[in-house]
């Protein structure tokens, strides 16, 4: 059965297609998604989305064998427990490793695998389900990273063929164009480096890529999800999670992320977004696409101070990724499922039963005065910083309108005694905040100036420099 | 005259331009190159590294500091040099085949360097015969590995076991990290050291230098509880 | 500091401690705990309960330091992730291996390196804290086994009093006493046997254990927790789970086990209960103890069809077991008390807010439908079971009183249409429920037909018969 | 006349005189003691076995088919004997050492007799020199172990490295089960066969004995993907 594909167009008013925050609501948005098996996203059911990957063991023709016996097991496991829990419809994400772009055959492989078994869950069990395919960007491989050409941009492309080809329902990617000047940026807590790698260099890459990747889509008829800033504001939540950096630095990345996951959808992605796209809400209030989330139920993949706000807006619930080892019940994944579904359990009966206000005003006060990062992904910060983005023009200056807005945001919340944040991190807002304000309006002088700092570090070919 | 006292607690604050101002006074009143790196400069870092370790100071103004030592030690080459000096010891690090997971990896390094040490980073995606060759090119006293997939973690055994065959297991001490790896797991692998995080990184290296050479382990950076 | 222990006897009325189903709520009961260091648990409050075990290995002298490495590295994991995310307190359970026990001063040894490590969290972060320990019962190691004397008894009571000097703040255990009886009698289905077991030998030896830990306990000025009818009421929803028994013999055996943890509290016992004991609401709602549940939160430990409506009724919240193995993020138990940290942000939430009620429906509903087994546990149910308990007199007419209330139960809903269950379930329901009346209502002449039948499988005079 | 249709058909119900009476009648009439309990009692197991892997069954109708046949195989253990059939195998079971679960165990017992093998069942806690003693006793072609703790699962492997220093090793299939054990854990240990459930254990049964004997394997349990 092909996959059928009902697309309704994001919608094209220049303004915010959610533009009141109550609006931004789990399970509901103004663009829901049909794919895969007759599985439809984000029309008034949260579905889990399901994310695995391998056990300690190397990808190697000796070991391919029982790569592949890793993944028919998960996805007997998947569909096993989706009939035991009588789980209405669901997302799997088989995020690929790199030896399997870099021979396109395996990931290919494995994306028949699952999504043959998921067909047959349809038929038999009449389990609604969408096989989401992640390869790898491994373009990043050289440094300077090659971007627009070279074996690991050819072998890419290659995988989103065969992955389509292999049965695939929607494609997406953790991409990392701009990341080589980020990653140096973030450790010198530079905003100006980091607004070049998220507003200059980022949107240029993600443009370039998501037009590829849509060529792709349409040749098979199939979604184009979305991509996430994993790369770049995920690094940024990491290294404040070990304290290498402060958590406003974390949180205003996150803001500023948005503008380039946007090219995507700019370039006609429809969602689901990534599941590790935090900035996800602000997607959904600029294009009233799907979005995935993740939070406490992604404890397996890495911790986060934005457990349960993370969910309130979700239409996908995931946990991001776990091995494919044995707890005492039965596999990981097993029991990841079983907790993403007992949580949709809860979204789904909040939104039948009239309850979605109360739950969702619960998942946000549950975290949002006690964590800055928390904060900025409230449905009200959402609204502002996609506002902000969509109130001036060009990704450089949407880049720093998103992440001076975060700035206000959190200002209003100090004063509001709404927040508290330690002296050293009062001390960064404000060093952050000034940096940001003294950017130039015109981008490309703020390009120069940027290029004598960190020109060294990139191709200007591969972002069309 | 400033002191060596002073030359720490600038570096501590990362102040490039009177580091430097203050190493070429200290040279030029003749204290000892030597002196000036180890209880100028070390000493400086390892204060750095001990507010690190204790969430204390962020990593931009860890690597402010490190800004300033690597600005002065342009100053002190030529003298340490010349009085025969030699670097705390020498790292070769790298994330290993497959894996292009770097900034945890980049950090230690610049950690490492702050505490005296030379670094050779090999960058991303490197394979056995790549840290084989450095051993041989830089003999290194430590090697280290970073991975971030558990799908790369036994690539870490595979270098081990390529730098035994080609007879360098017992030239170098091999210290590992990185989200997926343990103590335990180093331990199963063979490998001498692993640290969860980079204050960890330069105390376990520290040791497994000086355990290389005998010597006992001198160290202002307190023990964090792994 | 010496675990202060303020204890407020269970209420001696008659009738109920709790008779309002709407009063059976998460974070409240009648009868407040304080305990291990000021830790006050069903006072307003949900707190986690952690719980782990030893990954893939043997437990012997030459593996010993291994295992305390382990403890201790849980015990290190469980304080900074409490820190990080400001839990306000926190139950930590070790359950003893049977080796544990066998030699009781490696059980104590255990028990004080995590003591010490809660007491430090205390000290150093205003961590409020208390320690469960659990050691194992070893008597049914003899077949048939002997309850009451020998080696394996006299190991379990130096367990128990190792443990207590070595800083437990709260003893449990999970009983088999009856258990030779009600495996035999589960695997045929037979209703007698399973109330021979649960309403005639295993509230014998609760009497015997439990007055021997309350000795234990006021020795030391610990809290004597509770039991938990795992041996029984978790094998038949195991059993049911891979479906070799029918789930309304589960349901049934649910209610019916709350008779011999009761016995528990009758002997002294004021909570909190064992974290498995799914018959803690009925306790609750008798006694007005605080009770330990576990959910969707324990699906590292086991599936179950119980994922949210078991908690809502409990003080504690916790994950049952899992083994101290690497997950992506960190370690299991660290990941686990990610979760249930943020599940208790969402009671506690719903507590401070007024919101606690609708957030209950939401957890009962989303399972109360969909299997026999959460019929049971709601809240309504819960109440009638007890009440059916209290109106008659003896362990053995409130056994079968409390199976007949859930056959009552699961008809009525059926009738209503709120439950759906097979053809073969319902012949089982109608089967059972007909030996249920046909028992007799004197005791002497019900357990003369059962020692005919299981005789062979027990020692008379473990149970005083 | 009753024929052996009818006979598994009775078997499969849970009859337990109609399948003592069919059976007496069919050896009056000459069938041999061999093909009743073939095409009778084994092939009447087999269904219920595959109707419970399918749930369709619950256990206690499977332990009343078992029940049933227990009690006629007691008229026909004296034909068999005389006309030296033997059963189709015998099984050494038990929970290993520091391990005290037993009703998965048992459960797995009852469907071994139930296809017709004999079981001979040692209890839980059971040290590796119990199974040793019961393996030269009763010369099982199978052995069965059950486990359900993590830290009881290696009491496996030490039994089978005690079988095999006791030179048993090639004499006998050794089959594994319980919660935390699977088929990878089963090959790391050196089992020759693991079973997620009772069903399972039947049929890996029958390959490992078959194996044994190098017969080929007959049974109309359908293969249920594991
Ligand atoms: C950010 C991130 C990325 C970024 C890269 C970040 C970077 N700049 O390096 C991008 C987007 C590129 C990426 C890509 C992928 N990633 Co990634 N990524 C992460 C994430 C979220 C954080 C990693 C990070 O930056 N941490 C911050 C740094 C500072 O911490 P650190 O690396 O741990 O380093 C510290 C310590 O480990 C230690 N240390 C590190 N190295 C060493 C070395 C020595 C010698 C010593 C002593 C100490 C030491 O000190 C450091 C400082 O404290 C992790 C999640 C996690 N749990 O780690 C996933 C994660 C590692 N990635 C994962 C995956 C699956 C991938 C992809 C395959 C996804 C995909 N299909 O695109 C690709 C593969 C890329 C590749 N070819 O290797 C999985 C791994 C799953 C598995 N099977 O193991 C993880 C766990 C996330 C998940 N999905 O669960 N990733
Ligand atoms: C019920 C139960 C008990 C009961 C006993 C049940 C019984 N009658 O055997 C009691 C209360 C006694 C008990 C005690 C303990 N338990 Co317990 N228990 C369980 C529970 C919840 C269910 C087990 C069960 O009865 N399953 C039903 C049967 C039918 O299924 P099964 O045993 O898996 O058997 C099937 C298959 O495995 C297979 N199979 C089984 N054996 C074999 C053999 C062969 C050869 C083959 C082919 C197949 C096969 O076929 C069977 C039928 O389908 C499990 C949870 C779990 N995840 O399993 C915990 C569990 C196993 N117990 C656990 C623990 C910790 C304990 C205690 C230490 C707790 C304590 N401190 O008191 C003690 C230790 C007792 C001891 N000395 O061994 C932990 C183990 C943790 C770990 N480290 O591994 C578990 C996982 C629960 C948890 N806490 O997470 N337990």
């Amino acid at each position: 059965m092909m996959a059928t594909v009902r697309v309704q167009p994001p919608a094209k008013t220049p303004g915010l297609a959610i533009s009141d925050s109550r609006q931004l609501m789990f399970g509901k948005c103004p663009n829901p998604v049909t794919c895969g098996f007759d599985l439809v996203i984000g029309n008034g059911t949260v579905f889990p989305e399901i994310n695995f990957t391998l056990p300690q063991m190397t990808i190697e023709q000796t070991t391919w064998r029982n790569v592949t016996d890793h993944y028919r097991e998960i996805g007997e496991a998947i569909v096993s427990t989706a009939r035991r829990l009588r789980i209405p419809g669901i997302v799997v994400e088989f995020e690929l490793l790199p030896p399997m772009t870099e021979n396109p055959a395996w990931g290919a492989e494995v994306t028949r695998i699952l999504s043959d078994r998921l067909r047959r869950g349809y038929e038999e069990d009449g389990l609604h389900s969408a096989l989401r395919v992640t390869p790898v960007d491994i373009r990043d491989i050289v440094r300077p990273p090659n971007l627009r050409s070279g074996k690991e941009w050819d072998l890419m492309r290659r995988s989103f063929d065969q992955c389509a080809r292999a049965g695939a329902h929607i494609l997406s990617i953790e991409s990392v164009g701009g990341k080589e000047v980020h990653d140096e940026a973030l450790m010198y807590g530079d905003i100006a480096g980091i607004v070049f790698a998220l507003g200059v260099l980022a949107p240029r890459d993600m443009e370039f890529l998501w037009r590829n990747i849509l060529r792709t889509c349409r040749e098979y008829g199939i979604v184009a999800g979305g991509d996430s800033a994993c790369g770049f504001a995920n690094t940024a939540m990491q290294l404040a999670s070990q304290s290498l950096l402060p958590e406003v630095i974390a949180a205003i990345d996150r803001g500023a992320s948005a503008v380039r996951s946007l090219v995507a959808v700019e370039c006609g992605a429809i969602g689901p977004s990534k599941d590790c796209a935090y900035e996800g809400p602000i997607l959904k209030a600029i294009t009233g696409i799907p979005i995935s989330m993740e939070g406490k139920s992604a404890s397996c993949a890495h911790f986060s101070p934005v457990g349960n706000i993370a969910g309130a807006m979700c239409d996908l619930w995931s946990n991001e990724s776990v091995q494919n080892i044995r707890l005492l019940s039965g596999s990981a994944p097993e029991a990841f499922l079983e907790l993403l579904a007992y949580d949709c359990r809860l979204y789904n009966n909040a939104l039948n039963t009239g309850r979605a206000d109360v739950y969702r005003a619960m998942l946000v006060e549950s975290d949002v005065r006690i964590n800055v990062q928390a904060l900025v992904l409230s449905p009200e910060s959402t609204v502002r910083i996609a506002d902000a983005i969509v109130s001036t023009t060009g990704h450089y200056r949407k880049t720093v309108a998103a992440a001076l807005e975060c700035c206000t945001v959190i200002c209003e919340a100090l004063e509001a005694k709404q927040l508290e944040l330690s002296r050293s991190e009062m001390l960064w807002l404000k060093r952050t905040e000034e940096s940001l304000q003294s950017l130039p309006e015109n981008e490309d002088s703020f390009i120069a100036s940027m290029m004598s700092a960190y020109g060294h570090l990139i191709d200007p070919s591969s972002y069309g420099l | 005259m400033a002191d060596l006292q002073e030359l720490s607690d600038a570096l501590c604050s990362g102040y490039v331009d009177r580091v430097k101002h203050i190493t070429k006074e200290l040279l030029e009143n003749g204290t000892p190159s030597g002196t000036i790196l180890k209880e100028g400069f070390i000493a400086g870092m390892d204060i750095v590294g001990a507010r690190m370790s204790k969430h204390e100071m962020y990593l931009p103004d860890v690597l402010q500091s490190a800004r300033a030592m690597k600005g002065a030690m342009e100053i002190l080459q030529p003298y340490l040099k010349e009085s025969g000096v030699k670097a705390t010891g020498t790292v070769v690090l790298g994330t290993v085949k497959g894996d292009m997971h770097d900034i945890g990896k980049t950090i230690v390094g610049i950690m490492l360097q702050g505490a005296g040490m030379e670094v050779i980073d090999l960058g991303v995606n490197v394979p056995p015969e790549a840290f084989i060759e450095a051993i041989r090119k830089h003999s290194p006293q430590l090697v280290g590995f970073s991975a971030l997939l558990t799908t790369t973690m036994l690539w870490m055994k595979k270098t081990i076991d390529a730098i035994t065959t080609a007879e360098l297991r017992d030239k170098v001490k091999i210290m590992i990290g990185g989200a997926p790896t343990s103590q335990r797991f180093a331990d199963e692998i063979g490998a001498d050291g692993y640290a969860h995080d980079a204050g960890g990184a330069v105390i376990t290296a520290r040791e497994l230098i000086a355990g290389l050479k005998g010597t006992e382990v001198s160290s202002h950076i307190p023990k964090v509880a792994k």
